[in-house]
C-alpha cells in the first residue's frame, strides 16, 4: 500500500502529463508548445523521483528541461516570422491523426489490460542507487558496467557538436 | 490502492500517443520535433518503470534512459541546426515544402 | 617432273600481284607495265615448257607404252586437314587438259598484258589512273586461274574458283568511280557466289561419300606411285557407283545422290560459265576494261565451268542424267544467247552473248560425249573448241578494244565504215569473225564441226538445234562486222583526230592471235586431249584434222554458215531499210531479244522485291520491333513497376510515419490475434 | 606462384593498370599501353612456341602449365590455371587485339580513365582464358563485363546510355543463368562423399553430374555463355552496343569478348555435360542456325556501318556456336578457327569503321560514297576485311567456314544416314547459304561506301590513315592472312583438345534425341 501522499502526487503527475502532452501537440502557437513540453518534461522528472531514481530525475531536469527546451526556444525565435507564429491545421489531417493515435492508444492499452495481472505487481523495495554505484557502473568495464556506451555517446555528442557547428555556420 | 506498473504505463502511453498525433499532424518542423521528444520521453518512462518494478537490483533501464537522454540532446541539437539551415535556404520550415530530396 | 617450273608458274604471278599491289604506287606506270608483262612472259615460257614437255617429250611419266596420256601430280602439299582422311591439299596436276589450259591461259594473259600497255593510255599517252593496280589484279587473276586448272583436288579447285571470282570482281570494278561498273562487279560476284553455293554443297556430298577430294581418286584407278592412268576402268566405276548406291540415302527426291552432287557441281560451272539462268552477270561484266573482258570474260575464267565438268567427266559418265541436264541447259543457253546477240547495239555485249553461246556449245559437246561414240568425241571437241574459242574470242575482244579505244564509244552506231581508217584491226577482226563463223580453214571450223559431229552422234534433234545456233552465230558476227566496218562511210570532222590503228603493243597481240586463229584448227587435238588419254588417231600430220572430218556434217555446217554470212551481208553491208523492216515485222521478238528476254528485270524483281523487300526488311523489322521489343519490354516493365511504387518514397516524413503506424498497428493486431 | 608463366597474363595487365594510373600525360599513357600490350603479345607468342615445343617432346596432359593456389578454402575456390591449344589461340588473339586496339584509341578523349577501364577489361579476358577453375573463370568473366558499361556509357557515341545499359543488363542476365549453372555444377562436381571442386578437369574426370541435372544445368550454362556469343534471340544487345561503343571497345568486344561466349560454351557446357549436350543440341542448333542466316539477312538492309557489322557478327558468331553443337571434331575445330578469324576480322572492321567515322562523322552509308578516292589505304583495308568476311580463300574466313561446313556436313550426313533426323543436315545447308548473303551485304557496303563517285564534296578534304592507324590495321590484316594461308598450323594447335579421349561427347554414337523430338527420320 502506498501512502496517500504518493498517490496524490501520482495523480498530479499523471494529470500533468496528460494535460500538457495534449496541449503541447494541439496548441497553435509554437512557443507555447515548447512551454507545455517543458511542463511535461518536469512531470516526467517527477516520475523518476517518485520511482527513486533521483539522479535520473536530476539529469532529466538539467538536460531536457534545461538544455533542450532552451534550444527549442532559441530555434523557434530564430525561425519564426514575426507575427506569424501560428499554424492552421487541416481538419482532415487532424481527424486522421486523431484516429491513428486513438487506434494506437486503444490497441496498446488493450494489450496492456489484457496482461493486467502481470502488471499489477507491487513495487519491490529498492535501495536508492547512490552516486557511487552510478559512477562505478558508468565508468567500469565489467558486467553491467557501461564505459563503452558512455564513450560512444561522448563521441556521438562530439560529432553532434561539430555537425551542428558545420551545419548552422553561415556560408 | 497500490501504484502498480500499469499506473505509470498508462500516462506514458498517453504521452506517446500524443507524440504520434503531433508528429503526423503538425506541419512546423519544430513542432514535429517537440512531438518526437514527447515520444522519446514516454519510452524513457517505460524503461525506468520496467527497471524499477521488475529488476530493482539492476540499473539497465536507468542507464538506457540516461543514454537516451544524452542522445536525444545531441539529436535535437543537430536537428535544430538543420532546421535553422533549411529556414535560411527556404525561409520556411513547413515540412510539406521540404521535399527536394524525394525520389 | 621437276617441281621448279610448276612452282614458278604459280608463284611468279602471285609474287607480281603482291609486288605490284604493295609497291606499285612507288614506281612509274611504264615500269609497272613492263614488269607485269615481263613476269607474265616468264610464266608463259615456263608454262609452255611444261605443256610441251608433257605432250611431246615422250617421257614415260606422261605417256605409257600404249600411247595413253597419264596424269601426274608434280607436288601436293597438305594445306588443311579436315579429318584424318579428308585432307585439303594444294598441288600441281598435269594431264592433257591442264596442260592445254596452261597454254591457253598464259598465252591470252600475256597478250592481254602486252596489249594493256597500249590500251590503258589515252591518245595523248596519259596513263589510266590505277594502272599499276590493273597489272596487279591481272597477275592475281592469272595466278588464280593457273591454280584452278592445275588443281589436284576438287577443293583446291574451289579455292581458286573463289579467287578467280574475286579477281574478276576487282577487274570488272576497275573503273570504280563509275556506278555501272560497281554494280556490274557486284552482280558478277554475287551471281557466281550463288552458283558456288551449289558447287560447295556438291563438293560436300561428293567428298562425304567418296571420302576424298582428289581427282585422281575420284576419276581414276590403278594407283602406281604418283602416276594414275587417266581412265575409269570398269572396276572403279563399279566401285564409285557402289559407294553411292550402298547407302540408305542414296536416292534423294528421286535422283541418286551422285546425280545430285554432280548437278550441284555443275551449278557452280553454270555460274562461272554464264549458263542460263545464271548468265546475267556476263553482259554486265563488259563494264570492265576491254583487255579484262578478253582475258577473263571470253577466254579463261568463263570456261572454268566447262573445265570443271571436263575434269569430273568420268564421274559424269556414271550418271548420264546429269549429262542430259548439261545438254539441255547448254543448248537452251546457246540458242538464247545467239538470239540476243543478233540485236544488241553495244559491240562488247554482242561479243559477250556470243561468248555465252560458244561456251554453251562446249557444254553441249561435253553433255553429248559418250565413250561409245567416236571414243568420246564430244569431250575432245569441247576442249578443242575451248582452245580455239579462247584464241579467236580474245582476238575479237582485243579488236573491239582497239575500236573502242579509237572511237571512245561501245556502240556500233558511232563506228560504221571504219575499214579504211583501221586496216589492221579490220583484217584481224574479219579473221576472228570467219573463225567463229566456222569457215574453213579457220580455227572455229574444225572445233565447231567436231562438236556438231558429236551432237549428231548423240541425237539428231540436238544436232539440228546446234546447227541453227551455228548459223545464227555466223549471222550476228557478220552483222557486227559489217556494221562496224561497212554500212556507211565514217564521218571525220577533223583529219587529225581520225580513227587510226594503234601502237605496236596493241597491234602485236592482234596479229599473233589472228595468225593463231588461222592455224589453230590444224592442231591434232584428238591425239593430245581425249577423255581417257587414249589417242584418237593412229598417226599425226598437219592435215590430220582435215582428213578425219565427217564431211557430211562439215558440208552442211559450212553451207549454213555461208548462207548466214550472205544474209548478213545483204542486210548490213550498205545502209538500207532491211534491218528496220525486219524489226518491224517481228516487233515483239525484237523487243524481247533486245531486252535479253527480261532476265535482268526478273532478277531485279527477285532480289529487290522478294529478297530485300520480303525477306531482309521484314527480318530487320522483326529484329528491331519484336525481338528487341521483347527485350526492351522487360526493361520497360521493370521501369513502370518502379515508377508505380515511386510515389511511396515521397520525401514527406509524415507519410512515412503514417505507413509505419499502420504497419505497427497491423503487425500488433496480427500478433495479438495469434496470441489469443 | 610467380614461376608459372600463365600468371603473368594477369600480372602484366595489373602492372599496366598501375602504370596508367601513375601516368601524367597522354604520351606516357600511350607508351604504357603499347609497351604492356606488346609484352603481352610477346608473352603469348612465347607461350605458343613453348607449348608446341612441349607437345612436340611428348607432353600428353590435356592442359599444360597447370597450377593451383588456394583462395578461399571453405568453398574450395582456387586460382587454377592451365592452357591447351585453344586457350593459347584465344590468348594470342586477345593480346593482338589489345595491341591494335591501343593504337586505334590513340587520340581518345580522357585517355587515362579510358585505358584504365580498357586494361581492366583485358585483365578479365586474359584471366578468363587462363582459368580452369569455374569460380575464378566466372569472376574474370564479370571483370571483363563491367568495364564495358562505363566504356560505352562514357566514351560512346549516339544513343550510348541506352546501349550501354542494354548491353550490360542483357549480359548480366546471361550471367545470372550462368552463375546458377556453375553453382549447380559445383554441387554435383564430385561423387557422394568426396570433396566438391570447381576445377574443370577434376569435374570432367569425376563425371558425377547426373543425367537429370545435366539436362537442367546445360541450358543454363549454354544460354549464359550464349548471350555473350550473340545467340538468337539474345543478340539484340550486340547491334546497339557495338554501334555506340568507341572503336577500341568495339574491337575488343566483338573480337574477344564475344569469343568468351563460344569458348565457355564448349569448355564448360559441352565439356562437362556431354549427355545433355547430345540430348539438347537440337534446340540450340535451331537457334544458332537461325542466328546465322537471320543476322546475315538483317545486315543486308542496315544503313549504319556498325549495325551492318554487328549483325554480321551475329551471323558469324552464330556459326561458331552452331559448329560447336555439331559435336564433331572437324566442326568444333572449325568453330575455334572461326572464333580466331572472326575476332581478327571484326576487329579490323570496327577499327576501320572507327577511323572512317572519325573522319566523316557519319556512319550512315547513304551519306558517304567514293571513299576509295579519298582515303585509299583505309578503303583497301576495308575491302580486304570484307573479302575475309565473305570467305575469300587466302584470308581467314574461308578456312574457318570451310572447316565448319565440311565437319557439319559430315555430321549431318552421319546423323541422317543413321536415322537420327536430318536437322543437322538441313541446318548445315541453310548455314552454307549464309556465304551468299554475306557476299550481298559486304559488297553492298563496299559498293556504296568505297566505290562509285564521291557523295559528299566535303569529304574530299579528308586525310588518309595516320601511322598508328596503318600499324593497327596492317597488323590485323597480316594476322588474317596468316591464318588464311597457313590454316593447318592452327588446326593442329587446336585439334589436340577435340579428341574423343578428352571430349567425351565425341564418343556418343549419334543419339536419336533429335529425331525422337521432331519425329524426323
Amino acid at each position: 500500500m502506498e501512502s496517500v501522499g504518493s498517490i496524490i502526487m501520482y495523480v498530479i503527475i499523471a494529470l500533468a502529463i496528460v494535460i500538457f502532452s495534449i496541449l503541447a501537440v494541439t496548441t497553435r502557437k509554437i512557443l507555447r508548445a515548447a512551454t507545455y513540453l517543458l511542463f511535461t518534461l518536469f512531470a516526467t522528472a517527477a516520475i523518476y523521483f517518485q520511482l527513486d531514481y533521483e539522479f535520473l530525475g536530476a539529469v532529466q531536469i538539467a538536460v531536457y528541461a534545461g538544455g533542450i527546451v532552451v534550444l527549442f526556444v532559441f530555434s523557434i525565435l530564430l525561425t519564426s516570422h514575426p507575427g506569424d507564429n501560428s499554424e492552421k491545421l487541416a481538419s482532415k489531417s487532424k481527424k486522421m491523426g486523431l484516429v491513428g493515435a486513438a487506434v494506437m492508444f486503444i490497441a496498446a492499452a488493450w494489450s496492456l489490460f489484457s496482461r493486467c495481472e502481470m502488471l499489477m505487481t507491487s513495487r519491490p523495495e529498492m535501495s536508492n542507487p547512490d552516486m557511487q554505484r552510478v559512477g562505478e557502473a558508468l565508468m567500469g568495464t565489467a558486467h553491467y558496467q557501461y564505459l563503452l556506451p558512455f564513450e560512444a555517446v561522448s563521441v556521438l555528442l562530439l560529432a553532434c557538436i561539430i555537425g551542428g557547428v558545420v551545419i548552422a555556420r553561415k556560408r | 490502492m497500490e501504484l502498480t506498473m500499469l499506473y505509470y504505463l498508462i500516462p506514458s502511453l498517453f504521452m506517446f500517443c500524443c507524440g504520434v498525433y503531433g508528429f503526423v499532424t503538425r506541419k512546423n518542423m519544430i513542432a514535429i520535433l517537440i512531438s518526437l521528444e514527447l515520444m522519446l520521453n514516454a519510452v524513457d518512462i517505460n524503461f525506468v518503470v520496467f527497471n524499477r518494478y521488475l529488476f530493482p537490483g539492476n540499473m539497465e533501464g536507468m542507464f538506457f534512459t540516461l543514454f537516451a537522454i544524452a542522445i536525444a540532446a545531441a539529436e535535437t541539437a543537430l536537428a535544430i541546426a538543420i532546421i535553422i539551415n533549411i529556414f535560411r535556404v527556404a525561409s520556411d520550415i513547413d515540412v510539406r515544402e521540404i521535399n527536394k530530396m524525394k525520389f | 617432273m621437276d617441281v621448279t617450273l610448276p612452282i614458278i608458274i604459280l608463284a611468279l604471278p602471285l609474287f607480281m600481284f603482291l609486288f605490284l599491289g604493295l609497291l606499285g604506287k612507288y614506281m612509274s606506270h611504264r615500269l609497272a607495265g613492263i614488269l607485269g608483262t615481263a613476269g607474265m612472259g616468264i610464266t608463259l615460257i615456263c608454262a609452255y615448257t611444261v605443256a610441251f614437255t608433257y605432250f611431246f617429250s615422250g617421257n614415260p611419266d606422261f605417256i605409257n607404252a600404249e600411247g595413253e596420256r597419264l596424269q601426274q601430280i608434280v607436288f601436293n602439299v597438305t594445306w588443311l586437314q579436315f579429318t584424318p582422311s579428308l585432307v585439303l591439299r594444294l598441288g600441281f596436276l598435269i594431264d592433257p587438259i591442264s596442260s592445254m589450259m596452261l597454254v591457253v591461259i598464259t598465252t591470252i594473259s600475256f597478250m592481254v598484258h602486252l596489249y594493256s600497255n597500249g590500251y590503258m593510255r589515252d591518245h595523248h599517252g596519259v596513263w589510266e589512273k590505277g594502272f599499276q593496280r590493273f597489272y596487279a589484279f591481272l597477275s592475281l587473276f592469272s595466278f588464280s586461274m593457273l591454280g584452278l586448272v592445275v588443281a589436284t583436288n576438287i577443293f583446291q579447285m574451289y579455292i581458286f574458283w573463289e579467287l578467280v571470282g574475286a579477281s574478276s570482281y576487282l577487274l570488272i570494278g576497275f573503273y570504280y568511280t563509275k556506278p555501272s561498273a560497281v554494280s556490274a562487279s557486284k552482280k558478277a560476284f554475287i551471281v557466281t557466289r550463288f552458283a558456288d553455293l551449289g558447287f560447295l554443297i556438291g563438293i560436300l556430298i561428293l567428298s562425304f561419300y567418296a571420302g576424298t577430294f582428289d581427282f585422281t581418286h575420284l576419276t581414276s584407278v590403278a594407283v602406281e606411285g604418283l602416276n594414275h592412268v587417266y581412265q575409269v576402268s570398269e572396276g572403279t566405276a563399279q566401285n564409285i557407283l557402289s559407294i553411292f548406291a550402298n547407302n540408305p540415302a542414296s536416292t534423294f527426291m528421286g535422283a541418286s545422290v551422285l546425280t545430285w552432287a554432280l548437278v550441284l557441281i555443275f551449278m557452280g560451272g553454270m555460274g562461272k560459265s554464264a549458263m542460263m539462268p545464271l548468265h546475267i552477270w556476263l553482259p554486265d561484266a563488259m563494264e570492265g576494261p576491254t583487255p579484262v573482258s578478253a582475258l577473263i570474260h571470253a577466254a579463261t575464267m568463263v570456261v572454268a565451268g566447262v573445265y570443271l565438268v571436263a575434269r569430273l567427266f568420268p564421274l559424269y559418265l556414271m550418271e548420264t542424267a546429269a549429262l542430259d541436264i548439261i545438254v539441255v541447259v547448254g543448248a537452251l543457253t546457246a540458242f538464247y544467247a545467239a538470239m540476243v546477240a543478233c540485236v544488241q547495239v553495244d559491240i562488247k555485249r554482242v561479243l559477250a552473248f556470243s561468248t555465252i553461246s560458244q561456251i554453251a556449245f562446249m557444254m553441249v559437246s561435253l553433255g553429248v560425249a559418250r565413250p561409245e561414240f567416236h571414243h568420246g568425241l564430244g569431250y575432245m571437241a569441247s576442249m578443242f573448241h575451248l582452245f580455239t574459242h579462247a584464241m579467236f574470242k580474245a582476238l575479237l575482244f582485243l579488236c573491239a578494244g582497239a575500236l573502242i579505244h579509237a572511237i571512245g564509244s561501245n556502240d556500233y552506231t558511232a563506228m560504221h565504215g571504219l575499214r579504211k581508217y583501221m586496216p589492221i584491226t579490220h583484217v584481224t577482226f574479219l579473221i576472228g569473225c570467219l573463225a567463229i563463223a566456222g569457215i574453213i580453214p579457220f580455227a572455229g571450223f574444225f572445233s565447231k564441226d567436231e562438236i556438231l559431229t558429236a551432237c549428231f552422234g548423240h541425237s539428231i534433234f540436238w544436232y539440228i538445234w546446234m546447227s541453227c545456233v551455228a548459223g545464227l552465230t555466223a549471222f550476228y558476227m557478220f552483222r557486227l562486222y559489217f556494221l562496224i566496218f561497212w554500212w556507211k562511210e565514217h564521218k571525220v570532222h577533223d583529219p587529225h583526230h581520225a580513227p587510226h590503228d594503234q601502237p605496236w603493243t596493241m597491234t602485236l597481240p592482234l596479229v599473233i592471235l589472228a595468225v593463231v586463229s588461222c592455224f589453230a584448227g590444224f592442231v591434232p587435238f584428238g591425239n593430245l586431249v581425249t577423255w581417257n588419254g587414249h589417242p584418237m588417231f593412229e598417226s599425226v600430220s598437219f592435215l590430220t584434222n582435215l582428213e578425219n572430218l565427217d564431211w557430211s556434217v562439215a558440208a552442211i555446217s559450212l553451207t549454213v554458215a555461208v548462207v548466214a554470212i550472205l544474209i548478213a551481208m545483204k542486210m548490213y553491208k550498205t545502209e538500207n531499210e532491211l534491218p528496220a523492216k525486219m524489226r518491224n515485222a517481228l516487233p515483239a521478238l525484237w523487243d524481247w531479244c533486245y531486252h535479253r528476254f527480261y532476265w535482268d528485270e526478273l532478277y531485279m524483281f527477285i532480289t529487290h522485291r522478294i529478297i530485300f523487300g520480303l525477306v531482309c526488311k521484314p527480318i530487320a523489322w522483326f529484329d528491331r520491333h519484336i525481338i528487341d521489343g521483347t527485350m526492351d519490354s522487360f526493361a520497360t516493365l521493370t521501369n513502370k513497376a518502379s515508377w508505380s511504387i515511386r510515389g511511396l518514397q515521397s520525401g514527406n516524413v509524415q507519410t512515412y510515419v503514417w505507413i509505419y503506424l499502420i504497419g505497427v498497428i497491423l503487425l500488433g493486431s496480427i500478433t495479438a490475434i495469434c496470441l489469443i | 606462384m610467380f614461376d608459372n608463366i600463365l600468371i603473368y597474363f594477369v600480372v602484366i595487365p595489373v602492372l599496366m593498370l598501375a602504370g596508367v594510373a601513375l601516368c601524367k600525360n597522354v604520351k606516357q599513357i600511350r607508351a604504357v599501353a603499347v609497351v604492356g600490350s606488346l609484352a603481352l603479345t610477346a608473352l603469348s607468342v612465347y607461350l605458343l612456341l613453348d607449348y608446341l615445343h612441349l607437345r612436340h617432346v611428348g607432353a600428353t596432359a590435356q592442359m599444360l602449365y597447370t597450377g593451383s593456389w588456394a583462395w578461399f578454402t571453405p568453398l574450395n575456390i582456387n586460382l587454377s590455371v592451365g592452357v591447351d591449344g585453344i586457350s593459347i589461340a584465344m590468348i594470342l588473339l586477345s593480346s593482338i587485339i589489345l595491341l591494335t586496339g591501343s593504337f586505334a584509341s590513340w587520340t581518345i578523349a580522357q585517355p587515362k580513365e579510358f585505358f584504365l577501364w580498357l586494361i581492366l577489361l583485358s585483365t578479365g579476358v586474359f584471366g578468363f582464358f587462363i582459368s580452369i577453375d569455374l569460380f575464378t573463370m566466372f569472376m574474370f568473366y564479370e571483370v571483363a563485363l563491367i568495364p564495358m558499361y562505363l566504356l560505352i556509357g562514357v566514351w560512346g557515341s549516339g544513343n550510348k546510355n541506352y546501349s550501354a545499359m542494354k548491353l550490360t543488363l542483357m549480359l548480366m542476365g546471361g550471367s545470372a543463368f550462368l552463375m546458377l549453372g556453375l553453382i549447380g555444377i559445383y554441387y554435383h562436381s564430385a561423387p557422394e562423399g568426396q570433396p566438391l571442386t570447381w576445377n574443370l578437369l577434376e569435374i570432367a574426370r569425376n563425371g558425377a553430374i547426373s543425367e537429370n541435372w545435366q539436362l537442367f544445368l546445360f541450358p543454363m550454362t549454354f544460354v549464359g555463355f550464349g548471350v555473350l556469343g550473340a545467340m538468337f534471340p539474345f543478340h539484340t544487345w550486340s547491334p546497339d552496343g557495338h554501334a555506340s561503343a568507341p572503336t577500341a571497345v568495339s574491337m575488343l568486344h566483338a573480337g574477344v569478348l564475344m569469343k568468351l561466349g563460344g569458348y565457355g560454351c564448349f569448355r564448360v557446357a559441352i565439356y562437362l555435360m556431354p549427355y545433355a549436350a547430345n540430348e539438347l543440341a537440337w534446340i540450340f542448333l535451331i537457334l544458332t542456325g537461325i542466328s546465322v542466316v537471320y543476322g546475315a539477312f538483317s545486315a543486308c538492309v542496315q544503313t549504319d556501318l556498325k549495325y551492318i557489322n554487328a549483325y554480321s557478327s551475329v551471323s558469324h558468331c552464330g556459326l561458331v556456336l552452331f559448329a560447336i553443337l555439331m559435336l564433331n571434331t572437324t566442326a568444333m575445330s572449325g568453330a575455334i578457327m572461326q572464333m580466331l578469324s572472326h575476332g581478327l576480322m571484326t576487329a579490323l572492321f570496327f577499327a576501320l569503321i572507327g577511323m572512317i567515322y572519325g573522319r566523316t562523322h557519319t556512319r550512315d552509308i547513304r551519306q558517304m560514297g567514293g571513299l576509295m578516292q579519298i582515303m585509299p589505304y583505309l578503303a583497301v583495308c576495308y575491302v580486304i576485311a570484307g573479302m575475309a568476311s565473305l570467305g575469300l580463300p587466302g584470308l581467314s574466313g574461308f578456312v574457318a567456314e570451310m572447316t565448319i561446313f565440311v565437319g557439319s556436313f559430315q555430321q549431318g550426313m552421319t546423323d541422317y544416314l543413321a536415322g537420327a533426323g536430318s536437322l543437322r543436315l538441313v541446318f548445315t545447308i541453310i548455314a552454307c547459304c549464309s556465304i551468299v548473303i554475306t557476299a550481298v551485304y559486304i559488297l553492298r557496303v563496299v559498293g556504296k561506301l568505297l566505290l562509285g563517285p564521291v557523295y559528299d564534296d566535303h569529304h574530299r578534304e579528308l586525310t588518309d590513315a595516320t601511322w598508328w592507324e596503318r600499324l593497327s590495321t596492317a597488323t590485323l590484316i597480316i594476322c588474317v592472312a596468316a591464318i588464311g594461308c597457313f590454316p593447318n598450323f592452327f588446326i593442329n594447335l587446336i585439334k589436340f583438345t577435340f579428341s574423343p579421349e578428352i571430349f567425351s561427347v565425341l564418343n556418343f554414337t549419334q543419339h536419336s534425341g533429335i529425331a525422337s523430338v521432331l519425329g524426323m527420320n
